[in-house]
């Protein structure tokens, strides 16, 4: 994706999340929060967009904004009083400094590598394309050792996710009686 | 492990404004997630004090008041004071009244339920399709009562010692011509509902009413036989001639909402029935005895009971040999009935509540009195 | 992938609307700005697809023909005052809605009540982004359609909630709690079922999944019939529509999400729902009836009209069980989706992946995929009711009469009557 | 037909079960002692004879001087019927005990008699004012509730204007 569509496209949505993720900082109600951060993740699934990933675009969708960010709504309505904003905590100065440094050390990580970027020229005309059936052969080719793990792993988290919140009388019926 | 997630109660208040409590009463549900652990009954809201204003009033002029207590079957509420009254004053009531009466409370009773079930499917969700269904059946009943009575809703057309006018010449053929259509529509209702897996999932076990219960708690109509236990007081202690017309009374399986409902349609069959045997014999002779405006009926108390749409209607009359009665109670079955919700509602859910209650069948008028 | 050119690419040809607007953008390129062409070309799409489809079918097949069908339903009449045979009582409901006041009660949070309807009503204009209405009349073809689709069919869901979270009022809350529920339980069978037409046709294009079905001649409902199924229960439960209408209940939970809203945010809700319900119905007879196709008549008939024809086909299914069905309680719903539905979906994701594999190894000719549609549907009629079988279906065992009884004399145990007793 | 328990019979039934609970018995009901009144009731229960299960009716009546609460119990297995009453002199402070030990669902038409009558029913699981609210001023189906000045009492003046007698002293009829 080139040309002045997209320059224009990149900027607003860097925009558009760059002021979403602060506002996530800065939001004193929970809610807003979590509604700040789905703008967050379709924010970068535009960025996906504009790399013309569109398979991934949508994936990023579907998981973090279809599904995790729902999750999170769910917490949010399950911890009492949600709506209560966080008030001033002692921890401001320890905070402020702490973010600093971290800055300093992202920023010179940012400057000093070199990173490889595409010449502003003309870019390059057979750009090698990712359809998504490829993708999906990587995955089940190449990458199949995490692609397992990961489903192991997802399972173990579900039936974990089930036991802890097993009610006391579903317990006692398995308990050997 | 199992003390990590708590939730704490929360409580709900189902009424006095909602879709779904037939006018104005209130349930405030305490609920721990999607289960009911506490269900407390607020009522009152239409209370008018009946009972006071009746000892105000003549025998004659407190007939109009029983129309409105359960204002969905005022024949019957009619039918119950007017017995209980002749049953205190000793009138004899002639033979073509007693018929006229059964046809009337039989047709109400078929309009009540028509009434009971649709509302009742209302409340598991089907888009009023049902309700509009058995309101086209309902409507032609309702014609009839307006040919003979005048009103549609409070018809006040019963009268101590009889009827207030006889029959007009086309209540016959416009009877005779709702019979032949109801078994038809009876049968396609049920035929459309019973075999229905949603509404069989969220009727069948739902507020479920144990037979030793139900007596305890003094219910009474389809509540009783749906929990198994025969009793129907036109066949207990005929009332109005009772005894010569062939009919039976349907009986539950396990006294939940699928079993009330399926009662319900089996009552409107055997009055359709029995409104067919009553027009075929239908005696002549006068609709109603005299009776003096002033009636004054010895001292002494009296209790005469109907069996209405609802259950078991009574009236208790307490004479002073004044023209007013001195005590008039009238023994709701709608009031009676609800003292089992808190037991069917408790551990179900929301939704639950909502489908037991609209199982009961309660007209707040006769609740609050 | 070219698009097909079925007709003559002259621009008058009306059979193909696509030739117009791409030879009208060609004719404005050198003349405006290069970014402006593209703008020009999203504002046409938004018109064409939105403008000028969606919003007359929300109104007069949302609005008029699901009331005018569900009232012959309840055999009474439906909107017939308001104009000519009623067909101005949609322009009717809006006017009212507009000028009805939009009350915001004193403890919601104001800022996202506010939001909440346009964060509902955007989702929806995306959506008809991807669906083709003809050979090149799609406005943006990427070659995840389909995925697209899904993904922004989750967007809703997280407006409801907020809708439902700012009134500060209990009913609400239980009905945003059902419709997140809801939404993620049905969202996990829904996209298995897709997954099988995705193995079928190989690509994640609506416009190559309409093509396919066009060049074998076949409809992806024959030859899926449970991923239609599974479709169609997943989108009404997504869309909380009657059988599965449980985030606004009325006869439990007041009205649900929508128990503070009036006026026009109510509206925008109402509208939208059915604006969600038509994106739905166009989808599914994109993917299971063969979108603009017609076994070769899209040569005459213009191929956009035998598309909305199907459409509107589809949504008089969600007509039709808004008319009939009660409604199921959430725990149930819960039950279905995770030991019924899933279940079966991941059944038909092998049958599906077995035949593709027989098909592309063996080599077999495109005909063999009627022998597929036979057995697929004999296999889902078998599947579903052995599957409730095993999960403890017994019709029989119910009485379906009252026991009759003559005398009444206390309590009648139940001797006979099989399986009542329980 | 529903057979009606005459007082003289249900008072031998009653004297048979709970000797000394009987107050007084009339042509159509029985009067039942206060203090003996649960005990009889249960007994009148789960006698095979009597088996009185179903209470179909339960509410006060205020005579002036004394309250009334009238029972109609019936059988539905035996199909008879019987009316058993209990009466409180005190005016001021009407207590009866609560037969809600015996028949469960008494509770609400006990619930109700104490919201119109005012008369309290000790061991009542969860006595409260079921129609009106709890602050409500007086016990509206009392026949001293709506006193009027000048001394005009509730019920109907005579017709055509004869002047109201006083209230007339109640001749049971034996």
């Amino acid at each position: 994706m080139e040309g002045v569509g997209a320059a224009v496209a990149f900027w607003t949505l860097a925009g558009v999340t760059l002021f979403a993720a602060a506002g996530i900082m800065f939001s004193r109600n929970l809610l807003h929060a979590v509604l700040l951060l789905i703008l967050t993740f379709i924010g970068i699934a535009g960025f996906f967009v504009l790399l013309s990933a569109e398979f991934l675009a949508m994936a990023q969708v579907i998981i973090y904004v279809g599904a995790i960010a729902v999750l999170v709504l769910f917490a949010v309505l399950l911890t009492p009083r949600a709506g209560r904003d966080n008030g001033e905590s002692k921890m401001l100065l320890p905070a402020v400094l702490l973010a600093v440094c971290l800055g300093a050390v992202v920023l010179f990580v940012i400057t000093d590598t070199s990173w490889n970027t595409v010449p502003s020229a003309p870019a390059v005309e057979h750009e090698p394309k990712v359809a998504a059936s490829d993708l999906g052969e990587a995955l089940l080719s190449t990458w199949i050792l995490p692609f397992e793990l990961a489903s192991v792993l997802l399972t173990a988290a579900l039936v974990g996710a089930i036991l802890l919140v097993r009610s006391p009388e579903e317990e006692a019926e398995d308990m050997p009686s | 492990m199992s003390g990590i997630v708590r939730s704490e109660p929360f409580t709900l208040n189902i009424g006095p404004q909602h879709p779904s409590t037939h006018g104005v009463f209130r349930v405030k549900v305490t609920v721990d997630g999607e289960k009911i652990v506490d269900a407390e009954m607020v009522m009152g809201y239409l209370h008018r004090a009946m009972e006071k204003l009746a000892e105000e009033r003549t025998y004659t002029q407190n007939i109009p008041f029983t129309d409105r207590a359960d204002y969905l079957s005022s024949m019957s509420n009619n039918l119950g004071y007017v017995l209980a009254v002749e049953k205190l004053a000793g009138i004899q009531v002639p033979p073509r009244g007693n018929a006229i009466r059964v046809i009337m409370a039989e047709l109400q009773r078929i309009a009540n339920h028509c009434m009971a079930a649709g509302t009742f499917i209302n409340d598991t969700g089907a888009w009023q399709t049902p309700v509009m269904w058995t309101f086209r059946e309902r409507e032609k009943i309702i014609d009839l009562f307006e040919m003979t009575s005048g009103a549609r809703l409070t018809c006040n057309y019963m009268r101590i010692g009889g009827v207030a006018f006889d029959l007009p010449r086309e209540f016959e053929p416009r009877a005779r011509q709702l019979l032949e259509g109801l078994p038809g529509f009876f049968d396609e209702f049920e035929g459309l509902l019973v075999q229905n897996e949603i509404f069989l999932a969220r009727t069948r076990g739902v507020g479920v009413v144990p037979p030793e219960t139900a007596i305890n708690a003094s219910l009474s109509g389809p509540m009783l036989r749906a929990s198994g236990v025969a009793w129907d007081i036109r066949k207990a202690d005929p009332y109005c001639g009772y005894e010569n017309y062939d009919f039976q009374i349907p009986l539950g399986y396990q006294g939940d909402s699928f079993d009330r409902f399926l009662v319900r349609i089996e009552e409107m069959r055997q009055s359709a029935r029995i409104i067919g045997q009553a027009l075929d014999g239908l005696p002549g002779g006068p609709h109603s005895t005299q009776v003096p405006l002033a009636l004054r009926p010895p001292a002494g108390d009296a209790y005469a009971r109907v069996e209405g749409p609802k259950g078991e209607l009574g009236y208790y009359i307490v004479s002073d040999e004044g023209p007013s009665p001195y005590r008039f109670h009238i023994r709701a079955p709608s009031f009676i009935n609800l003292s089992v919700l808190k037991e069917m509602v408790v551990g179900g859910t929301v939704a639950d509540a909502v489908v037991s209650l609209g199982s009961i069948d309660i007209v707040i008028g006769e609740v609050d009195r | 992938m070219a698009p097909p050119v079925l007709v003559t690419d002259h621009w008058y040809d009306f059979r193909d609307l696509g030739n117009l607007s791409s030879r009208l953008l060609e004719s404005l390129a050198d003349v405006l700005p290069q970014g402006a062409v593209y703008v020009l070309a999203a504002v046409i799409g938004f018109v064409a697809s939105f403008v000028i489809f969606v919003l007359p079918s929300q109104l007069f097949v949302g609005v008029y023909g699901e009331r005018k069908l569900i009232a012959r339903v309840q055999s009474r009449y439906g909107p017939n005052r308001v104009g000519p045979f009623g067909l101005l009582q949609p322009i009717a409901d809006t006017i009212k809605l507009m000028q009805k006041e939009a009350l915001t009660p004193k403890s919601a949070d104001r800022a996202l009540m506010y939001a909440a309807p346009a964060l509902f009503v955007a989702p929806c204009v995306l959506l008809f982004a991807v669906i083709p209405f003809g050979p090149n009349m799609v406005f943006a073809d990427t070659s995840v359609s389909l995925l697209f689709y899904v993904a922004i069919s989750a967007l809703p869901v997280i407006s409801a909630f907020i809708a439902g979270w700012s009134h500060n009022n209990k009913y609400s809350v239980f009905g945003s709690v059902r419709m997140v529920a809801m939404a993620i339980s049905y969202e996990v069978p829904l996209v298995l079922g897709l997954l099988g037409i995705v193995l079928f046709t190989g690509t994640l294009s609506l416009q190559g999944i309409t093509i396919w079905q066009k060049e074998l001649d076949i409809w992806l409902v024959v030859l899926q019939p449970i991923a239609l199924a599974i479709f169609f229960i997943g989108v009404s439960a997504e869309l909380n529509r009657t059988p599965t209408d449980i985030a606004e209940a009325e006869s439990e939970i007041v009205a649900g999400y929508l128990t503070e809203y009036s006026g026009m945010k109510w509206g925008l809700f109402y509208g939208m729902d059915i604006g969600y319900a038509l994106a739905a119905s166009a989808f599914a007879a994109t993917v299971f009836l063969g979108g603009w196709t017609l076994f070769g008549l899209e040569r005459w008939v213009p191929p956009w009209i035998i598309f909305i024809g199907k459409t509107h086909l589809f949504y008089a299914l969600f007509i039709w069980t808004r008319g009939t069905l009660p409604r199921l309680r959430i725990d149930q719903l819960m039950g279905f989706a995770w030991k019924f539905m899933l279940p079966l979906a991941l059944v038909n994701l092998v049958m599906v992946a077995t035949e593709r594999m027989f098909w592309v190894e063996q080599a077999a000719d495109d005909s063999v995929v009627y022998v597929f549609a036979l057995v697929n549907i004999v296999a889902a009629g078998a599947l579903v009711y052995a599957w409730s079988r095993i999960l403890g279906y017994r019709p029989e065992d119910y009485p379906t009469k009252a026991r009759l009884v003559e005398t009444a004399g206390g309590y009648v145990p139940i001797e006979s009557a099989k399986g009542g007793a329980q | 037909m529903t057979r009606e328990w005459t007082g003289a019979e249900l008072a031998a039934a009653a004297e048979r079960l709970v000797p000394g609970s009987v107050d007084r018995a009339t042509a159509t009901a029985c009067f039942l002692k206060r203090d003996r009144l649960v005990e009889t009731m249960a007994a009148l229960r789960t006698d095979s004879e009597t088996d009185f299960a179903h209470l179909t009716n339960l509410c006060g009546v205020d005579w002036w001087d004394r309250f009334e609460i009238v029972y109609h119990v019936q059988s539905l297995v035996a199909n008879h019927v019987a009316t058993i009453k209990v009466e409180v002199t005190d005016r001021g402070n009407p207590v009866v005990p609560s037969v809600s030990s015996v028949w469960w669902g008494a509770w609400m038409q006990e619930c109700e008699a104490y919201d119109l009558f005012g008369i309290t029913f000790d061991g009542h699981p969860n006595l409260h004012r079921i129609f009106l609210w709890e602050g409500y001023p007086g016990w509206p189906l009392r026949k001293d509730f709506l006193s009027m000045p000048g001394g005009l009492q509730p019920g109907l003046r005579e017709f055509s204007g004869i002047e109201r007698r006083e209230p007339p002293p109640v001749k049971i009829v034996e």
